[in-house]
């Protein structure tokens, strides 16, 4: 199926942040010469008295946040999640998750949809980063109606959360809007022969591997993994009893992302044959969204075919 | 340069940081391991700043007025644990519990553990971009309070620093003032010989800063370099506005603020010391960077700070 | 059983660099501001034009690493765990793994049983960093011997790597020498009932497990996974098949490490049920090397615990 | 200060210059992404480097003498791909493959793509360190090339610039030159704006640089602040020995060398340019900073190139 376009994730993050400010005084941004593409820059048209450009420099951006948080602000932090989770990961360890402060990181620009601009641009580690932060919160939104939900969450969540937003326009998954809660799973398909779990763009990918097996008489649950830390295990460990085996879908790298926290769960819990759609131990290049998510394999056939794969097995 | 404080007893600092220096050796020992060449040259500067300087609440430690101290070098935590303690923040006895399991007075400052803490520091480099924040967050609220950050001479190998240096001059936070307790040492031996920080006043100033250097053993000279005026919001913001610093009023006066041609600069100290003041075979001798004294030394070192010894 | 003490890993990796900087010229050797505690001060006595103090600015000794590597240099750069992955990682992604060259880290006081120090200074997550970096190989080896060979095969193996050891003397697993090879397993004992996998310290604890848990009857199998990246796949599903159940321990977070890595594997090519030991989304704190190994359930005891839980779900 | 090459044929180096250009603009047009304005700015730059300073061998790319440039600031990519293409590193029909899917000419240079390129970088502040380190290289094997550096002004933001600056004047490095293309703009607006840089030629001096201003658009400043000499390792090493750098021999020359006293330092060179520079419309506009030009713009702008236009 083709799913409507709606706004980028970034677009719709930096519309929501707006919104919030505007009911929050306590919410002030910051971010690292980078406004115009993360869209923090509707915050600061609106209010420039509580938005900080801290130029290139991600570190300082860092530890600047925590002493805001340490004085009762609620920073808003953006970047490209490369720099901002690159760059500022031994400040956010030490000045933030240790110190246990109240500040949100917003990475913009995730994935290897971002394009042309290459390697060094693409984050596709980011996740593995902040799940390695003792204390963060972690999600990714499928789109612009999810990620409102989810900036919203993160503003109420006490405590420090990363959040991963995307260039490229994105399918919209949740017309209706979508009821994010932290900690729990979002189930858009029910079906009881095969689940797939998946977030950011992989969710629409996802939902159309689920018809593609339709199609072939398999009944695919979709499961909705916004909520990377902390993980709805449960949701999982249903899923695991009553499908019997699990795909799960990321634009990152295999080794720390969402798949490696789903297979730690299910291991753990109820171990089922799984699948893994995810980038293997290997950057991207240059080259358009499209073509790149189809030559990298995130895309609706590899996680059909990892789902047969799976289905094969657990019979 | 004047002080807001018509009057200041310099004896009785300077007897407060031999009371400190000898907290820090104590508790050091009593742990079996710590960092005592740090956390000794840092003592008078310290002592000014608890006993003196800062105006702050031992029952508040969460006053929103209260001015800052960030320890950004925060392997020199015994030196502030010390201070906290004889200020009244905690009882003293619990000085002995340093590096214990459970203990809130953990190997390097945490605030998790122990509110009064600042910032959580120990990875060096971090703490005056803590310390940017903390000050415009200051400016943000109009509040007079000043933060004061304490950075090692190693440390300013950090990049990171240098960002913070750098953003704080752009936002004109005068609030906020750099201590570097430039003892010529770090780890794996001298600075010049590690790595050369050249002029390390040029620096500063080259970033932005009103920096002075100061003999950081000299109280008379460190209460002095300390005493920056609380910022005046209104008026720099009558003469400057809101996205970056401007004037502080008449607020800022003396030989350093003349020099600046009264601009809204931060304030950079940097203080000669010597590694392990006040013990004199710990003096420039890095082997007690980070190591502690043995129950010999202890007794030894004592002695000379009970006798006056090096200290003065 | 207490096995005797041996060197640190840190002390076998510094005599282990010095004798290789004898043997190959192209070596050269960074550290930052921590040379006397990383050892790599044997190399820098013995060969002082070859050693770089680069002072305490981790980032910059990463590039400067990748410069020399440039120029046909193989460079071994060491800090302590926590700063040298935290604070180098984007220009470790950059400038080292996405350029492909051929640099040696060597992160020392990895873990939580750097004690006292506390954690600031402990390195928990430095393996989940060290495998989000494509191209990397890891390595944790467990014993002064493990750590003399391993620090040998990173010399050898073309391209980049990551090794991590540690503060405190470690108990000898390998009193006859190891024979590490990169992307195996070594067996240390067979058994048929359940699988331990460890690496660093924690293999001592796992040795430790299986001679508990042979006095209850059972047969455990222990792997040391000191080659934590390439994995080795084959042993693992072999463990997986004949003996039901597999516990994998490390003195590390959770998630992206060691247990993480071994979860996905399994759950793709043989799911059976898991255990897993480490930090559970927390720091440790400050107190002597043992105590937090306990208060954390670092210990045999927890891995023999898990081993009773994996046995109870595998029948 | 004297070049080594007697004779610099200027006019043909502006004609190098304005190939470049008409090659950035065409290429990014192409791709229909990239970064024209930091291109443009640098281009007078990359052409005196790549047409009349740099030692070296299109054949030989690996040659272990040549001189190495390294481009920091790697989003203007463009400009070292027209001068690698117009020294015949690859044929000239590859630079319409930029950020095309599985070409070598990646959106930021890839050494693992293209061999030519020095550095891997894109993430701002990453290769002034790697220059430090090819330059160490240098020195270690006694060879006497040259490493040359470019870094965006807003780059200078980032602190490991800092800790790279602080570590090449520390380990003497010679054979190193950092060039700043100070064109006034970052991404989100001019750099005293976003982050100002202050006295920037200060800062580099601060930090033990030979550091010269320069208008980068002047192509005799250029060549002749690009004429470092070659280091003469053996000199240096008998006046100092190895593990600092010392005085280069007698090969030092001119009012730089002059004015500080013969010390081995790197040198510096900020370059102040213009964002956008030869075409009318783009020029301090920093809209095309990390815009694509539309097929018409693309037409006015090479028009105005040809016309010799804002490029002289
Ligand atoms: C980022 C980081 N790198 C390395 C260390 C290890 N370390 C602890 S103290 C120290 C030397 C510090 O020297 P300096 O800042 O001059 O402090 P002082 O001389 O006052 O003890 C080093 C390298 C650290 N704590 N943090
Ligand atoms: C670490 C990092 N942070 C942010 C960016 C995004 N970015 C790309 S270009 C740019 C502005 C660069 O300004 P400057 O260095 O002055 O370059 P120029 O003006 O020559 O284009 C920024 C912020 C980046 N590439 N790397
Ligand atoms: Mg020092
Ligand atoms: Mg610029």
């Amino acid at each position: 199926m083709t799913r409507p376009l709606g706004l980028a994730t970034r677009e719709a993050y930096g519309l929501a942040l707006a919104e919030l400010g505007r009911e929050r005084p306590e919410i002030v941004v910051l971010d690292g010469d980078l406004s115009k593409s993360t869209m923090t820059k509707y915050f600061a048209k609106e209010f420039p008295d509580r938005f900080f450009n801290m130029g290139i420099a991600e570190a300082n951006m860092v530890g600047v946040a925590a002493g805001l948080a340490r004085c009762g602000k609620v920073p808003f932090v953006s970047s490209f999640a490369a720099f901002l989770m690159c760059k500022g990961f031994d400040q956010m360890r030490v000045s933030v998750a240790y110190a246990g402060l109240n500040v949100k990181f917003v990475g913009s620009h995730g994935g290897i949809s971002i394009g042309e601009d290459g390697v060094s641009q693409q984050s596709v580690e980011d996740v593995a980063l902040a799940r390695a932060l003792p204390g963060f919160a972690v999600f990714v939104p499928a789109d612009e109606h999810a990620t409102r939900a989810v900036v919203r969450a993160a503003a109420d969540h006490p405590g420090p959360c990363y959040v991963r937003v995307g260039r490229p326009k994105a399918p919209v998954v949740y017309p209706d809007g979508c009821d994010f809660r932290v900690g729990r799973a979002i189930q858009l398909r029910d079906g009881g022969d095969v689940t797939l779990v998946a977030n950011g763009l992989m969710v629409a990918a996802a939902l159309d591997a689920a018809e593609a097996l339709a199609r072939e008489g398999v009944e695919a649950r979709v499961l909705d993994m916004a909520s990377v830390k902390p993980l709805d295990e449960d949701a999982l460990e249903a899923a695991a009893r009553e499908t019997g085996g699990i795909v799960v879908a990321e634009e990152h790298l295999l080794a720390g992302g969402l798949g490696s926290a789903v297979a730690m769960s299910v291991a753990r819990r109820r171990p089922v044959p799984m699948g893994f759609v995810g980038l293997d131990d290997t950057y991207a290049e240059s080259g358009r969204p499209e073509e790149l998510m189809a030559k990298y394999g995130l895309t609706a056939e590899r996680i059909a075919e990892e789902a047969r794969r799976v289905l094969a097995l657990a019979r | 340069m004047t002080t807001t404080h018509p009057a200041v007893d310099l004896d009785r600092l300077r007897d407060r940081a031999r009371e400190l220096r000898r907290a820090v050796l104590e508790m050091i020992a009593a742990a079996g391991s710590g960092h005592p060449g740090g956390s000794l040259s840092a003592a008078d500067i310290v002592a000014a700043l608890f006993f003196h300087e800062l105006r702050h609440d031992p029952h508040r430690p969460d006053w929103p007025d209260r001015d800052r101290f960030i320890l950004s070098k925060g392997h020199a935590a015994p030196v502030l644990y010390a201070a906290l303690a004889a200020c009244g923040y905690f009882d003293a006895g619990l000085l002995r519990t340093l590096r214990r399991l459970g203990s809130p007075l953990q190997g390097h400052p945490s605030v998790r553990d122990l509110p009064p803490v600042e910032a959580s520091t120990g990875s060096l480099g971090q703490g005056l971009s803590v310390g940017v924040g903390e000050a415009l967050a200051g400016r943000l609220d109009g509040r007079d309070y000043r933060v004061f950050v304490m950075l090692g001479d190693g440390e300013c190998d950090e990049g990171q620093v240098w960002e913070a240096a750098m953003s704080a001059a752009h936002y004109g936070l005068i609030n906020l003032v750099a201590i570097v307790d430039a003892n010529g040492f770090q780890l794996d031996g001298p600075t010049d010989e590690i790595m050369d920080l050249g002029r390390l006043e040029e620096k500063w100033t080259a970033f932005g800063w009103d920096a002075v250097t100061i003999d950081g053993h000299d109280m008379a000279q460190v209460v002095r370099a300390l005493a920056v005026p609380r910022p005046d919001w209104g008026a720099s913001r009558a003469a400057g506005g809101a996205a970056r610093g401007a004037v502080a009023g008449g607020a800022m006066s003396g030989a350093a603020a003349e020099a600046a041609g009264g601009a809204a600069r931060p304030r950079a100290i940097i203080a000669r010391t010597v590694k392990g003041k006040g013990v004199s075979f710990m003096e420039g001798n890095n082997e007690f960077h980070g190591r502690a004294p043995t129950a010999e030394e202890l007794q030894r070192a004592l002695a000379e700070l009970a006798a006056g010894g090096a200290a003065r």
